[in-house]
């Protein structure tokens, strides 16, 4: 027993594996007792970085088996949240009326950093408190 | 049109993500003759940038059009939502579909 | 990212944690696929090692905090569930119309192992195959 | 007693499970004149080893002091853990609430 808490996901990179995470990830934090508040930003973000991966991260419908992993882990105290798969970052400038998933995250979450080295990894830390009890 | 106002009625409910970004764009076009539309997410339990994005286009393009759309946003999740994108003002948000019709009937008759 | 999925959660010892726990497991092998079966008999038996823990781990109530873990882990072939706290296991003849509890984790899990030596450890491993997808 | 048949209901719902012991073991009692009792779980959701214990129990009292039972369980959840515990012969389980109401008003007319 450590006593902190971990939820680490990995699923295929489909747009249908979107939703059931967030669920997923919404029931961890219910249990650790955050307030709603906080589980509506939280899955937010999260739900917009997976739908990146599974919208960017992928050149090829076989490529998507490698995948996208969620992990929540939170101390007691502050919550982190990391979504990472193993395709590649697209840079490139913004087109008009799009790009609203990384401005959400970075409305939401207190730090953002982006990994490109292998794969793409986005890492987010959220301001707390957010437990309720 | 769901009515006989030429107002058009478009409804979305339960969750609007990724998976069904599809459905959302279909939904999201004006019919021939329609004055104006109203939006009807007040049943939304959840939504995501896919949504918004549809969202936006469909009102830019209706806008372009002379055509103006009401919005019911009701779940604190998706206002939130649409705050966060900085799309506060993009689209005129009503919590109540009676609200929202009677800012578009207002719209048609001027 | 490891491919292997995991849930770690750590609560404290009391009724009221048990459902929101049960329930976090639930979504995350529903994330992972899960069948609807699988997802009842698991949940079933996880939350009957719960119980057990709110119930008879803990002899007062601020020894409650010290909690109980549920742990998690598929790495996509093979289910096991840890449930474990920090207080003594009471080694006890059954009371009559008691003793369901084991019992049904037994009738679920493929192998159970129960661990006294630091708190108690309930060690479930679950047969497959479990997912529909 | 809900009717007037002598039949005395017993009804809950959602998760029936150790947060809830207190209120599942104060529904379960029978009531002064009660002749027959239908304990309608149709509605249960999920129940777990605490739920089981309290119908037991009750089950057992009833039974001594020759007040027929039916149970009605609807959950396949529910239905596995009376299978799992070893009970499914200890109370007389039915799927539906008017099978469970016949079998009481034979055993009342007997
Ligand atoms: N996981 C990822 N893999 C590859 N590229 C990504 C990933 N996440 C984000 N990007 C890149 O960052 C851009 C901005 O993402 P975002 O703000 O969510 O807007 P949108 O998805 O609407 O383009 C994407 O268009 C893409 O080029
Ligand atoms: N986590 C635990 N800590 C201490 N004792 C336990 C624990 N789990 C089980 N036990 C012991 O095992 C017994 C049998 O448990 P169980 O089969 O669930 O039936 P019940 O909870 O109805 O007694 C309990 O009565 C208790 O003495």
């Amino acid at each position: 027993m450590s006593g902190a808490s971990e939820l680490r996901l990995h699923c295929a990179a489909r747009s249908s594996c979107v939703a059931p995470v967030r669920h997923a990830l919404r029931a961890f934090l219910e249990a650790l007792g955050f307030d709603a508040r906080s589980l509506d930003d939280v899955t937010t973000a999260a739900g917009e970085a997976l739908a990146n991966a599974v919208e960017h991260a992928y050149g090829t419908e076989s490529a998507r088996d490698a995948g996208v992993e969620l992990l929540a882990r939170f101390d007691g105290d502050r919550l982190a949240v990391d979504v990472a798969d193993r395709g590649s970052f697209k840079k490139r400038p913004p087109l008009p009326g799009r790009g609203f998933g990384l401005r959400i995250v970075r409305a939401v979450a207190r730090q953002i950093r982006i990994e490109t080295a292998d794969g793409t990894r986005v890492k987010m830390q959220f301001p707390g408190p957010y437990q309720k009890r | 049109m769901n009515g006989d106002d030429g107002i058009q009625r478009i409804r979305l409910t339960g969750e609007l993500e990724i998976s069904r970004k599809r459905e959302i764009r279909d939904a999201f076009g004006i019919v021939p003759g329609a004055k104006a539309a109203l939006v009807d997410l007040a049943e939304v339990t959840y939504a995501d940038s896919t949504a918004l994005t549809e969202l936006l286009r469909f009102c830019v393009t209706a806008q372009r059009d002379g055509i103006p759309i009401a919005v019911v946003i009701r779940t604190q999740q998706f206002a939130r939502l649409v705050q966060y994108a900085g799309l506060a003002n993009a689209f005129r948000i009503f919590e109540e579909p009676g609200e929202a019709l009677a800012y578009l009937n207002e719209c048609v008759d001027a």
